[in-house]
């Protein structure tokens, strides 16, 4: 039974990771179809990877190594905990805060490899994702706070099971404030343009990823591919009512991935205090209000 | 009736008068505490719940029974401060830090003697004795005059605190008549409904003492300086054991909170406990924002110690059996990864000399144990699953959530979070980034050390992995508190209230996904190491652009643009209010001193004026 | 009553003695140096006797004239116990004397210095209130002598502000003392106490406050204690040792044997005297004053030995505070509090004048890096400022927390006045925790100081003696509650004791 | 093996990584190549912030010899199959600037080029046309460019000294720095 877990294990990471690269794919397609020009091919993200892991690179030390890899693991294994329609490998274990902590290890791990290499724009890199997950984390603590109190349980697969039925009692209509608070939230957590600080090219190349090479680039977009599938999966689970099966679950998680999109086409990006001054003032004001109305 | 709680109190105090004589011999002074710490460790096995011992002590013309008797909580807390107390001494053998043994020692009677006690003669005299004995070893820091000034801060504060406790038993002694802490906490649950004011009062002058100690929000301010500028080896036993005194003491006077129905209830919780969780919290959050600007590494975490003590108090406030598990469960994991980052910090002083972070970096080639048992220190600190902050971290969100306070749970997301910020900001500064020249030679911890930091790191994996050993005895202490415990299923299992997590099976899949990692990164092409100057200048060259490694190391001001948000609460400052204190008495003093003007006639006519009014007191009364 | 075993040779020995040393001195000068330490190590041995044979209560009666009429001696558990500490701590500065006073003064000296303790445990011993004012005049006096002491200026100074203070305090209480003759015709304390409440109110509390302002000046009670900085920085150090550790006891026990024996209404929880006003709440008044004002005035001194004679002045007050509660408790911790005061206060004047004799200075910056210079001086020195403190360990924590203890239980004012004194306790722990800081501070490098021998060994044995009531109160505890039980309970105390026909009133 | 080289070299040739990295006037045709009119990501060709990162070196133009200097420490932190394309003429022999005293002539006497691109500064179709001709080159295996480099790296390192003597360091040596602050 456990060698049947394993495989079913390995074949969730699998999926996420193809799922998405394929959302990466897409989005810059989709970015280029908003710039009127053609973008690369849908599958050309695979293509990118294929290529940065047959290249050499150059590495730091095995604190570098041991980071990028744990950057990935992490994600993979917090990936498994996640209720996707009928894929559900562990029902009584998949607790929200337990799965965020997990996420946590990852961006620690990233962020050790990354500053390892001793590059300064790294360590501004990571300084600002750090700042912005603070920034984020806040309304997203007001909206977990709504969500438990509203479905009485911490465990995904439940609140799941409480949005059955039809589209009415998702919990994107009867918690509006706080989908809309997620929501942005999401757009910060995905590092989507408008709190893309933390990788900005024009100021310090590429923030974390400045010193990473072939294979180690590679494992740098493997992990923002699990990280885009786990988000919008949690998002999914937590405001669209999960799904029945994989194939809606993941269109769904395009839908959500479809409006950080088009935000990120067009919208500038923001200082690091101001983007950590308006996640503390519109969205956390919403959650705030939403976790008002769940508990009285 | 048996001795052996006695010999606990005692074989420490043998112990440090042994030191006191070897004090010349550093090294035997060292050897004496460690084997004195083992010795009360074993004998700690000997000692079980239920036991009692009364000592009659003819004091004041008449017989004061000294009793002690072993409940679930002190017993819990006993093991956890004895055994790291030989975990730290054990390291301490070969550490060169300027630390007295026999104080350490006394500090370990005191810390016996208050977890076993129920009298509040022997409460009050080893509480004293644990104060003075910490002032007088905190004054062995390393640079002079600021640990001088840290000791004296302190001193004040927790001479203050022991006076107000100091007046609290001696009220609670004319009302019951007894000195045993069970009575005098029944008689004040008894009366708590008819005037809870009197309660209150009377509670709070105990609670001051234990929030001092603790260094609870207002009480804070003497935290920083004494944990930074103590010695490096006592810093972990003072701020991983002794901040939990003030805990223990605050769960010694739960229980009349749980009477508390006649109080006006905010949030389902009696006001007193709410506010009480507001101080919590806000300790939590201002600890952190504080500790992002500092450039101290031992201020740094001094400030994330009393960040999580913040949790602990909001945990323990709600006085659900969710919450005082999630804080006693707290209590526990703080002590284990606080003690090993600051033994790692101690081995990394010892080595470098400096505490200050913008001058150290890049230590991990060096001093790879060490780096690795700060690793897993900050990653528990930080709560991440398999490690063991985890469980209380996630537990305290459970009983915030399920006492339905959207503020405060939003406020204590803010402290983790910042809590993993400026961890970060130390791991980095201390051990990644650019290693100076100075810093070459730098050898990793002698085997001693490096002994001790495997079996932190396997601790706080064990504990993390299998946190059942531990929440089955807080199971034990929460129903001795008359709180129905948590329902525990097999160790892997920490369970809440709304759903349980089985952390195996997190380090399990943590573990096949790292496989699966290394797999991947073994098969792909090869890499070639490179030296930690070569990285990207865009183009620039560095020798011509006089690069070294301590310019190119990113650590200073590490968090400056969010110095803007958090610049307008660094106004209002706090520990003003004791500066004030402290420079009002300066003042009366030098005013009060000019009435002893040197000359006779003065003095003469001091004299007969008091007559004169005594006189006219007198005949007009 | 063979001459033997007589109590009044604690008295007449010093005396006797002290007038013969300067036919001793002719002989040689060494002699008299070894006399002193005789005399006042028979007393010692004397006294040892009588407290630990357990002799008391005795009395002892000037020819055959019964009580009421001629004068006695009466040897209570508190003369017995507070004789024997006044002879001891005697013993432990005459030692010190040997090496302190030079070659050229020892006569003047040790003339002077026996007349002190003769005339300080005249006081105690006495039950006749008219010689209780001769005994504290032959303090008076000698102490004005010794004050002048020694080389410096300021000792002179230092004793005539003593010297005119202390004779406005004694013609006080002599005019106090007439007034109570005039009205009951008798001098002796048991007849006064027993038949204090036949006098005329008014006239009562105006010799009462009279004797009571006479005494407080000894006592160095606030308004009257003016003198007391500078004759201790004045006197030399082995001089202000006897006065904090020997006159303070003998004037604390004369201020409250008259206050609460002679004034006392018996019977009650709390003693409180007769008269208008109620004059243990006015000591208790004077004494938080004198607590308040002696911690902050020592806060902000720069000379150890000035801080060290605030904070004995400061001391004395917590000690009356602790009397002025007037139940067994109270009293219980100002006896034991004062026993450790003297022990530590004299301990540590001894030290401060070792460390001046051998050149360290006086001024806390001298202080600086001591622990590395002269490790034992530090130890006994934070040792006797860890005992007035109060810290556990030590001897002063049981007396302080026995004061506290009774200012508690009687609740009312004295919840307000215990306040105010721990918050001045707070003040003085961190003036004596800003020495010992300085004493441990070790980044400045000093040559080595070696201690002489003969003064080592009082300070070493009176550091003992804090360390060793620390551990076991019981030593100092049992005699301190015995002597409590004395002083509070007038009638079954004192009074009958003396006077076994007289009829309670 | 060498259906897993095929397969590698096909995978490469669709996805160049250009070093956004412009030395000279030609940088000026890389934005109209990277937006809608020509839309050079077409081609997953798509401009990196760091050596590390890139693929593709471009050399748009004359090179002086201090930018020659920061071009050759930008080329040695770059990862192993790298290729370098020389925009316009002053790379191949100098150019309008043929007989200046600070600008190099041949290009590749300093750094093994791959691939030329003719024109004084070549338009957008010229440089997508260079993409095309690079991808052939390199799904065929013959842009050897970077093992060149390695192979007779003595040669390149003296034509590289011989030129870069002439320039002086840019700031004064550390020791002559006076503090200011």
């Amino acid at each position: 039974m456990i060698f049947l877990k394993l495989l079913e294990g390995i074949g969730v990471g699998l999926l996420s990771l193809t799922v998405g690269l394929l959302f990466m794919g897409l989005a810059r397609k989709i970015t280029a179809r908003i710039q009127r020009r053609y973008g690369p091919p849908v599958l050309q993200n695979f293509i990118d990877v294929f290529k940065l892991f047959s290249k050499q690179s150059i590495s730091h030390g095995f604190a570098f190594d041991l980071g990028l890899v744990a950057g990935v693991s992490a994600l993979l294994a917090a990936v498994v905990f996640l209720p996707m329609g009928q894929i559900n490998l562990f029902p009584h274990n998949s607790s929200l805060i337990m799965i965020i902590y997990l996420m946590t290890m990852a961006y620690l791990g990233m962020a050790m490899g990354v500053s390892s290499s001793g590059n300064p724009n790294a360590t501004i890199g990571v300084a600002r994702a750090l700042t912005m997950m603070m920034g984020y984390e806040l309304p997203f603590a007001a909206v977990i706070f709504s969500v438990y109190i509203f479905a009485k349980t911490g465990s995904l697969t439940n609140i799941v099971a409480a949005q059955g039925g039809g589209f009415l009692n998702w919990n994107m209509v009867r918690l509006p404030f706080g989908f809309l608070a997620a929501e942005i939230a999401l757009q910060g957590m995905l590092g989507e343009k408008p709190f893309d600080m933390a990788i900005a090219p024009a100021e310090i190349a590429s923030g974390p990823m400045v010193e990473l090479g072939g294979k180690y680039l590679g494992f740098g977009m493997l992990q923002h591919a699990v990280g885009i599938y786990l988000e919008t999966g949690i998002m999914v689970d937590l405001f669209l009512g999960g799904a029945s099966n994989i194939w809606i679950f993941v269109t769904k998680q395009f839908e959500l991935f479809f409006i950080a999109l088009l935000i990120n086409a067009v919208l500038p990006r923001f200082k690091i205090e101001d983007g950590v001054k308006f996640m503390w003032k519109v969205p956390l004001l919403l959650g705030v209000i939403q976790a008002l109305i769940v508990v009285l | 009736m048996n001795s052996n709680i006695i010999w606990l109190v005692f074989t420490p105090l043998i112990g440090s008068a042994i030191a006191a004589i070897l004090y010349r011999v550093k090294f035997l002074d060292r050897l004496v505490t460690f084997s004195t710490f083992a010795i009360t460790l074993l004998l700690l096995f000997s000692v079980h719940v239920g036991q009692s011992y009364t000592f009659n002590l003819n004091f004041m013309g008449k017989i004061i029974p000294l009793s002690w008797n072993v409940t679930h909580l002190s017993i819990f807390m006993l093991y956890i401060s004895v055994a790291f107390g030989t975990l730290l001494t054990f390291y301490s053998l070969m550490d060169k830090s300027r630390m007295k043994g026999f104080l350490l020692l006394l500090i370990l009677a005191a810390n016996n003697w208050i977890f076993t006690t129920n009298d509040m003669v022997g409460f009050f005299f080893a509480w004293e004795l644990m104060g003075w004995a910490s002032i007088v070893s905190v004054l062995g820091g390393r640079d002079e005059n600021s640990s001088r000034h840290a000791a004296l801060y302190y001193a004040m504060m927790s001479i203050a605190g022991s006076y107000s406790m100091f007046f609290g038993v001696f009220t609670l002694w004319k009302l019951t008549g007894s000195l045993s802490i069970s009575t005098n906490v029944a008689y004040l649950s008894s009366i708590v409904g008819m005037h809870p004011w009197w309660v209150l009062g009377i509670v709070s002058l105990f609670f001051v003492t234990f929030m001092i100690k603790a260094g609870i929000f207002p009480f804070h301010t003497w935290v920083p300086m004494a944990y930074a500028y103590a010695p490096d080896t006592f810093t972990p036993f003072l701020s991983g054991v002794m901040s939990k005194y003030g805990i223990y003491g605050m769960l010694l006077f739960l229980p009349i909170s749980l009477m508390e129905k006649g109080m006006p209830a905010a949030f389902g919780l009696p006001w007193v406990n709410y506010i009480f969780m507001w101080i919590g919290v806000t300790t939590a959050v201002v600890g952190t924002v504080l500790a992002f600007f500092q450039d101290d590494v031992k201020k740094l975490f001094a400030y994330s110690s009393f960040s999580n003590l913040g949790y602990i108090v909001a945990a323990i406030s709600l006085f659900s059996s969710v919450g005082v598990t999630a804080g006693i469960y707290h209590a526990f994991n703080h002590l284990l990864f606080k003690g090993a980052l600051f033994i790692t910090l101690a081995a990394v002083i010892s080595r470098t000399g400096t505490s200050k972070m913008s001058e150290m970096g890049g230590l991990w080639r060096k001093m790879p144990v060490t780096f690795f048992t700060f690793f897993i220190g900050i990653a528990s600190a930080a709560g991440i699953p398999p490690f063991n902050g985890f469980g209380s971290k996630w537990l305290i969100y459970q009983a915030m959530i399920k006492q339905h306070l959207p503020f405060a749970t939003v406020m204590l997301f803010l402290a983790s979070t910042g809590a993993f910020m400026y961890l970060f900001k130390a791991f980095h500064s201390v051990f990644l980034g650019q290693r100076s020249a100075r810093y070459d030679n730098v050898k990793e911890v002698p085997v001693v050390g490096q002994i001790v930091e495997y079996l932190l790191m396997f601790a706080m994996i064990f504990f993390g992995v299998q946190p059942g050993y531990i929440l089955k005895p807080i199971g034990a202490i929460v129903s001795s508190m008359g709180l129905k415990p948590l329902p525990t299923m097999a160790n892997g299992y920490v369970t809440g209230m709304f759903s349980n997590v089985y952390v195996p099976l997190i380090s399990w899949s943590l573990a096949i996904s790292f496989t699966v990692g290394f797999i991947l990164f073994f098969i792909s092409a090869k890499h070639k190491y490179v030296s930690q100057s070569d990285n990207y200048t865009a183009g620039q060259i560095p020798e011509e652009w006089n690069l070294t490694p301590e310019t190119y190391q990113f650590s200073w001001k590490f968090y400056e643009p969010i110095e803007g948000i958090f610049a307008p609460f660094f106004r209002i400052k706090i520990d003003g209010f004791f500066r004030g204190l402290a420079n009002w008495t300066a003042a009366t003093s030098s005013a009060i001193k000019e009435i002893f003007v040197s000359n006779a006639q003065i003095y003469a006519f001091f004299a007969v004026a008091g007559l004169i009014i005594f006189v006219i007191a007198g005949w007009v009364a | 009553m063979n001459i033997f075993n007589n109590a009044a040779l604690l008295i007449g020995v010093p005396l006797l003695f002290a007038f013969s040393i300067p036919l001793f001195g002719l002989i040689s000068k060494e002699l008299a140096k070894w006399v002193t330490l005789l005399t006042i190590g028979f007393n010692a041995s004397f006294s040892f006797y009588i407290l630990f044979a357990h002799k008391y209560p005795t009395m002892v009666v000037m020819g055959n004239w019964l009580p009421p009429f001629g004068e006695n001696l009466y040897i209570g558990p508190v003369a017995a116990f507070l004789v024997f500490v006044i002879s001891m701590i005697g013993l432990l500065i005459a030692i010190y004397n040997l090496w302190a006073i030079k070659k050229g003064d020892v006569i003047r000296f040790s003339v002077l210095f026996l007349m002190f303790t003769a005339g300080a445990s005249g006081i105690v011993l006495t039950g006749d209130i008219f010689n209780l004012f001769i005994f504290m005049e032959i303090t008076g006096i000698s102490s004005y002598a010794l004050a002048a002491f020694g080389p410096e200026r300021r000792a002179l100074g230092g004793a005539f502000k003593f010297l005119v203070v202390s004779s406005i305090g004694s013609t006080l209480y002599l005019m106090g003392v007439t007034l109570i003759y005039t009205q009951l015709g008798t001098l002796n304390i048991a007849e006064i106490a027993a038949r204090i409440n036949q006098t005329t109110p008014g006239l009562l509390t105006f010799a009462g406050i009279l004797i009571i302002s006479g005494l407080a000046v000894e006592a160095e009670l606030f308004p009257f204690n003016g003198w007391v900085p500078d004759t201790y920085t004045g006197a030399i150090n082995g001089v202000s040792a006897s006065l904090s550790g020997i006159a303070a006891i003998s004037a604390v026990y004369a201020l409250f044997r008259i206050a609460m024996t002679v004034f006392g209404k018996s019977g009650g929880a709390y003693v409180s005297t007769y008269g208008k006003i109620d004059l243990m709440a006015l000591i208790a008044l004077l004494a938080t004053a004198t607590v308040i004002i002696g911690e902050l005035s020592a806060l902000s001194q720069k000379n150890v030995k000035k801080m060290l004679a605030y904070s004995s002045m400061a001391q004395m007050g917590l000690i009356a505070v602790g009397f002025s509660i007037g139940n067994k408790l109270g009293v219980y911790g100002g006896i034991f509090q004062l026993v450790n005061h003297s022990i530590a206060k004299s301990m540590l004047f001894l030290i401060v004048g070792v460390l001046v004799a051998v050149g360290v200075g006086e001024n806390i910056d001298d202080f600086k890096g001591l622990w590395k210079r002269n490790p034992f001086l530090t130890l006994t020195f934070s040792i006797g400022a860890f005992s007035m403190l109060g810290f556990p360990l030590f001897g002063g924590f049981w007396s302080k927390f026995s004061i506290v203890a009774a200012s508690v239980q009687r609740g009312g004012w004295y919840d307000f006045i215990i306040g105010l004194v721990l918050f001045a306790s707070v003040v003085e722990a961190f003036y004596y925790l800003r020495i010992v800081a300085y004493m441990f501070a070790s980044d400045v490098e000093l040559p080595k100081v070696k201690t002489p021998i003969t003064p080592a060994i009082p300070i070493f044995i009176l550091a003992v003696s804090i360390v060793a009531i620390g551990i076991f109160p019981q030593i100092v505890g049992t005699f301190s509650a015995q002597a409590a039980g004395e002083l509070t309970h007038k009638m079954s105390g004192y009074i009958l004791h003396v006077i076994p026909s007289i009829a309670a009133h | 093996m060498s259906e897993w080289k095929d397969l590698t070299n096909f995978f490469r040739g669709r996805s160049f990584w250009m070093l956004h990295y412009c030395t000279g006037c030609g940088a000026m045709e890389l934005p109209p190549t990277m937006t809608s009119r020509w839309d050079m990501e077409r081609f997953g060709v798509i401009p990196m912030a760091t050596p590390r990162q890139a693929d593709i070196l471009l050399v748009t133009g004359y090179l002086s010899l201090k930018s020659l200097k920061r071009l050759i420490y930008t080329y040695e932190q770059m990862h192993a199959p790298k290729w370098v394309l020389g925009f316009g003429s002053c790379t191949i022999n100098g150019g309008v600037y043929w007989d200046s005293y600070n600008v190099i002539e041949r290009l590749d006497k300093y750094l093994p080029v791959d691939l030329y691109i003719a024109g004084c500064m070549p338009r957008p179709e010229a440089i997508l046309d260079s993409f095309k001709k690079l991808r052939e080159l390199v799904e065929k295996g013959e842009a050897k460019g970077y093992e060149k480099y390695v192979k007779n790296y003595e040669w390149y390192k003296a034509n590289q000294d011989r030129v870069l003597k002439r320039t002086k360091p840019v700031l004064q040596k550390p020791e002559e720095v006076t503090r200011s602050a």
